[in-house]
């Protein structure tokens, strides 16, 4: 599925949204290319969950447009871009905690699951054939990310690292050209960050997408992208290649601090 | 003066704190790093007693304080500047440092201290009237940090006061931060600002997953290879 | 004739504005939306008119007599139902205080049975004339009280240091617990005001209408006029009050009087489609 | 073991339950018929307002005034055109509750909290102030008669008729709402009331399946309303608005966002004034009243949780007497 234009999958042009007379996000622009790895960096606060969320519909941006595919997402509604193929995680975790893993999938099979109410107020064969259908998927989903185990047991009984791929099960189960990914390394220890770092990758060339990555990790950062974009206070300060971004003393000015450069 | 000695405490089933040890010497600035979600603030929720523990103790001056309730603690002076700020939005400036002295009595005193804060931060006098809200980010972190002065910490808790704040402004914070230290008073500085935290503070601590995985002094962890490439991005030293 | 209608209308607008700022100081402090201030103000008013007729005791004792009961009235309702329902769901809040609503209502009738009471007058005398029109004293009077009750609440609210306490509460319970306030103290507190700013309203209404077991259902109408002037702000609570019963005195002369009811619901669905946040309110960004 | 059997009888109960219910008016004089019947109804209404806040979230005080609305809609509907064989009267009355559901539901969207039950009240109590302005229509104050239900000449106009047609259709309630909260809509409402942000980041168009929400329990109430005018026959605006409270005691008796919780919840508010008689109806509100509170602060999964509660504790027991149970057997093995 290539736009007609160019490669880019995602372009962001002269992006602005502010709050309360702070500029949040402050004309920026970006173009994400298809099938690749994107990770924007910045000290809290610089404004990237906020560009997530006017991707993903949440927030309106004061000006600007974010093009998908060749279609521009602002003014439409988050559910309506689900179904255009974006998919996200939350940086505070936005799983439903009293349902099961497996239920928490099947809500992300919300879209693929081809039922009339009627037909599911007298449950028809239809119905029955479809639900069996949807918790295919969502199991191949969980052996994919070697969650199958733990199907039938609530959310709220799980430590903060199975969440986390809880959730970027679900995220996936929306099958989603586009995956949005919110500090997916939050909470996690080395060892973890680093298993998440083959597990995005491989999610990546598995299920062909194209992936956006706001993460404090600099080592995953640094390990997986293959372009990065540092914000700083709304406003893009750098972009480039991993070893670029390393280098460049503006960013690490910004990010690291004065003096980071002759420490 | 402040002792946390094998703590663990968790939200509902998420364990946050898994046996955490920190000492904090009277006079000194101890900084405790770590990602997003890595216990950072949890570790000061349950000094200032926002959180059970659920094992350990913490002993405050010698004294047990681990039964004791967030209000006691402020009494002890125990006083935190909370992340993101949290300043009241629809009380004015000086409305706002008066709550920071709500547990005091010596009215003369308070009428003193906030004179103090004025010369400490000219801005905030300026705009002592004008509704908290109004002010811009940095501004608001000052006014925190104000509001918490006016208790007179004997220890001061700050999560995060460099959240959301323009470089030049968290240099300011920081500098004063090290004014603070030098005047005398104690401080727990917890950061994600790895750099600038680890070069003011006399102490530090890096929190993985509710673990202490590494401690040291300021300047050493700031020579160590695994900070260096986690928490600065720094691959190699050159 | 509309110029005593819209004084009618303000003396009315004063209870519910009364009514409404009690609403809305509890769902500020505590989050709870009190289905049962109505009750509360029917049950404090009837203590009062017992202790004002029935015990034949001085005005001002009945008075004070009915505030003390409204106080620690809200104190235990807070201390044994609203405090634990607090951290709960919603639908816990409004099914709990619409239980105690009914509560106060079967004990107000078991203790004053079901019949309509006459409340004295406050401010007796004749009519005043002005132009045209003429006026009750009863109505200056109520009016002229509501402003001086909601001024010593604003005064309360803005001046003494637990005042600024509960403002601060409201607007952030961690930070306020961080400064050393006691939070449980001032949840009973605010309640305990609430209670007293509901047996004043229903001090004030009691001479104009009768008195009976069934007065509590003003709180829709209270909830309503917080609605309409954006709710969680009290000037608008205010507004709000004094909007809905200028309105609900003055329209009925142009409708049929079978509709007189719709009154505050249509007034409210209007403001509902113009401005979902209300006269006053702020539009309210959520966090992700 | 035990566990099981348990579980299974748990399982079977309603089962048995509706049995009962069909073989109901042979053995049981008229009056404890019409009892069950309200005890149908009251279960119907309560299980629209059951979806509503316990599946889908979304508070309503709106109930009373849809199953008045139901009511009146049937009974001018029939009295202008009697040769309407009653299951059309069911299908029209639930169809334009359905509308009605939309209508009302729509300006409602926007709101939440606090706001969404308080606009629910005014619709409610709009619909009442409107029966009692289209007097000429509705009978005002005055109330109207409502025709039996009727097929050509066959007229059903005792109890039991009525109470036929309410437990069948209260047994179909139960079923396709159980259908429905293992299925996608039940799911999507579930997920709007846990988490409307991650709802609709997973597709679900929030809009859509609260109108849908609104509208099940407008047509659940506006049936139910039709079927309470079957069985007394003279209608009044104020027995409608008088039962709102019951509506919900019921659920939160029953147990809010259980599928059979409405079942237990108006067996219980029926039998109650029975079981302690005359006094008791002068006090009645007081009495729901405290039965409220102490539900949603001692037991605020209703029965339901207070029976999880007991047979977690018999469990408990049980290990005990396990062990018990296998030393004795080892004493006898010796």
């Amino acid at each position: 599925m290539k736009s007609p234009n160019n490669d880019n999958i995602l372009t962001l042009d002269n992006l602005s949204i502010s709050f309360g007379g702070i500029k949040a996000v402050d004309g920026l622009s970006l173009k994400v290319n298809e099938n690749e790895i994107f990770s924007i960096i910045g000290p809290n606060g610089a404004g990237k969950t906020t560009v997530f969320n006017i991707i993903s519909g949440f927030y309106k941006p004061d000006s600007g447009t974010v093009e998908f595919k060749g279609r521009n997402l602002v003014n439409h509604k988050p559910h309506e871009i689900a179904r255009f193929g974006v998919g996200r995680t939350f940086q505070n975790l936005e799983l439903f905690s009293r349902m099961t893993v497996l239920e928490n999938l099947l809500i992300a099979k919300h879209l693929y699951v081809k039922t009339r109410f009627w037909e599911e107020l007298l449950k028809t064969k239809n119905v029955k054939v479809e639900e069996a259908r949807a918790e295919d998927e969502a199991y191949a989903i969980l052996n994919y990310l070697g969650l199958e185990q733990y199907a039938h047991i609530p959310i709220s009984e799980f430590p903060f690292p199975i969440q986390k791929r809880i959730e970027l099960a679900r995220a996936l189960s929306l099958k989603p050209e586009l995956l949005i990914l919110d500090e997916p390394a939050g909470g996690l220890n080395m060892v973890e960050t680093e298993e998440l770092s083959t597990i995005i990758q491989r999610i990546r060339d598995d299920y062909n997408l194209t992936v956006l990555l706001v993460e404090h990790d600099m080592s995953m950062v640094m390990n997986i992208s293959d372009r990065i974009t540092v914000l700083q206070y709304g406003k893009e300060i750098a972009d480039g290649k991993p070893e670029e971004i390393q280098n460049n003393p503006m960013v690490i000015e910004a990010y690291l601090g004065k003096g980071a450069m002759h420490a | 003066m402040l002792k946390l000695n094998n703590i663990t405490c968790s939200y509902g089933k998420v364990l946050a704190l898994d046996d955490v040890s920190i000492h904090v010497e009277k006079g000194a600035l101890v900084s405790i790093l770590g990602a997003n979600g890595a216990g950072k603030s949890s570790c000061l929720k349950a000094i200032s007693r926002l959180l059970k523990l659920q094992a350990g103790q913490l002993l405050f001056q010698g004294n047990d304080i681990t039964k004791s309730t967030p209000e006691q603690a402020v009494h002890n002076g125990i006083i935190q500047v909370p992340e993101g700020r949290m300043i009241f939005p629809d009380l004015t400036v000086t409305e706002n440092l008066t709550m920071g002295a709500y547990c005091r009595k010596d009215k003369k005193e308070i009428q003193n201290d906030l004179e103090k804060m004025n010369s400490y931060f000219p801005i905030l006098k300026d705009r002592r009237r004008q509704i908290a809200s109004t002010l811009s980010g940095g501004e608001q972190q000052m006014l925190a940090i104000a509001r918490g002065l006016m208790a007179r910490p004997k220890i001061l808790l700050l999560d995060e006061p460099s959240l959301g704040l323009a470089p030049v402004i968290v240099e300011d914070i920081f500098s004063f931060l090290l004014e603070l230290k030098q005047a005398g008073t104690t401080i727990l500085l917890v950061e994600q600002n790895a750099f600038m935290a680890l070069q003011i503070a006399d102490y530090a601590y890096v929190l993985e997953t509710g673990k202490v995985t590494l401690e040291g002094q300021g300047k050493e962890l700031l020579e160590n290879e695994r900070v260096r490439e986690s928490y600065l991005g720094i691959k190699k030293s050159k | 004739m509309i110029f005593s209608l819209i004084v009618d209308g303000l003396a009315v607008g004063s209870v519910y504005a009364l009514v409404a700022v009690g609403l809305v100081m509890l769902v500020k402090s505590t989050g709870a939306l009190n289905f049962a201030h109505g009750d509360f103000m029917m049950i404090s008013t009837f203590v009062a008119y017992s202790l004002l007729v029935q015990l034949e005791l001085p005005f001002w004792v009945a008075i004070v007599g009915a505030l003390a009961f409204a106080a620690v009235l809200g104190m235990v309702a807070e201390r044994l139902v609203i405090r634990k329902l607090m951290t709960g769901p919603m639908s816990g809040i409004i099914m709990g205080t619409l239980g105690m609503a009914y509560i106060l209502q079967g004990i107000a009738k078991i203790v004053w049975t079901d019949d309509i009471f006459k409340f004295p007058e406050f401010f007796p005398g004749d009519f005043v004339k002005i132009g045209s029109a003429s006026i009750s004293p009863q109505s200056i009077g109520v009016i002229i009280s509501a402003i001086i009750i909601i001024t010593c609440l604003y005064l309360f609210l803005n001046l003494t240091k637990v005042g600024t306490g509960l403002r601060a509460l409201t607007q952030n319970k961690t930070a306020a617990t961080l400064m050393g306030i006691k939070v449980t103290k001032v949840y009973s507190l605010s309640w305990a005001l609430g209670g007293i700013l509901a047996a004043f309203a229903g001090i004030l209404l009691a001479p104009a209408l009768y008195l009976s077991t069934g007065m509590g259902g003003i709180t829709f109408t209270g909830i309503i006029a917080a609605i309409i002037g954006g709710f969680g702000n009290m000037f608008g609570a205010i507004i709000g009050g004094y909007l809905l019963g200028i309105l609900s005195s003055v329209i009925p002369v142009y409708i049929p009087t079978e509709l007189q009811g719709i009154i505050p619901f249509v007034l409210l669905m209007l403001v509902l489609f113009i401005k979902p946040t209300g006269i006053l309110g702020k539009k309210m960004v959520k966090k992700v | 073991m035990i566990n099981k059997t348990k579980n299974r009888f748990l399982k079977y109960l309603p089962i048995i339950v509706i049995a009962v219910y069909f073989a109901g008016p042979i053995f049981i004089g008229e009056y404890l018929t019409y009892l069950i019947t309200l005890m149908a109804i009251m279960a119907i209404v309560t299980q629209g307002l059951n979806v509503m806040i316990g599946y889908a979230g979304q508070f309503s005080f709106g109930q009373p005034g849809f199953m008045a609305f139901g009511a009146y809609i049937g009974a001018i509907v029939v009295s202008r055109m009697p040769w309407i064989p009653f299951p059309l009267t069911i299908l029209i009355v639930a169809l334009a509750s359905a509308l009605l559901g939309f209508i009302i539901g729509f300006p409602c969207l926007r709101l939440s909290g606090f706001y969404l039950a308080m606009a629910t009240f005014g619709f409610s109590s709009a619909i009442f102030e409107l029966i009692n302005y289209l007097g000429p229509l509705t009978g005002g104050n005055e109330g109207m008669y409502a025709p039996a239900a009727a097929i050509g000449k066959w007229k059903l106009t005792s109890t039991d008729d009525v109470y036929y047609i309410a437990a069948i259709t209260v047994v179909l309630v139960m079923i396709g709402v159980k259908h429905i909260s293992k299925t996608r809509t039940g799911r999507a409402w579930n997920a709007i009331r846990d988490d409307e942000i991650a709802a609709s980041s997973m597709g679900i168009n929030l809009q859509r399946e609260k109108l849908k929400v609104f509208a099940f329990g407008a047509v659940l109430a506006g049936v139910s309303g039709l079927f309470y005018s079957y069985l007394i026959r003279y209608i009044e605006s104020s027995y409608f608005s008088a039962m709102g409270l019951s509506f919900f005691l019921i659920m939160v008796v029953g147990g809010t966002g259980r599928v059979f919780g409405p079942i237990y919840g108006s067996i219980f508010i029926i039998m109650l004034p029975q079981v302690f008689g005359g006094k008791f109806n002068q006090h009645m509100n007081l009495v729901y009243g405290i039965i409220l509170v102490l539900f949603v602060l001692l037991a605020p999964n209703g029965f339901y949780g207070i029976w999880d509660k007991i047979r977690n504790k018999s469990s408990v027991n049980m290990n005990l007497r396990d062990k018990l149970f296998s030393w004795i057997k080892r004493e006898r093995v010796k």
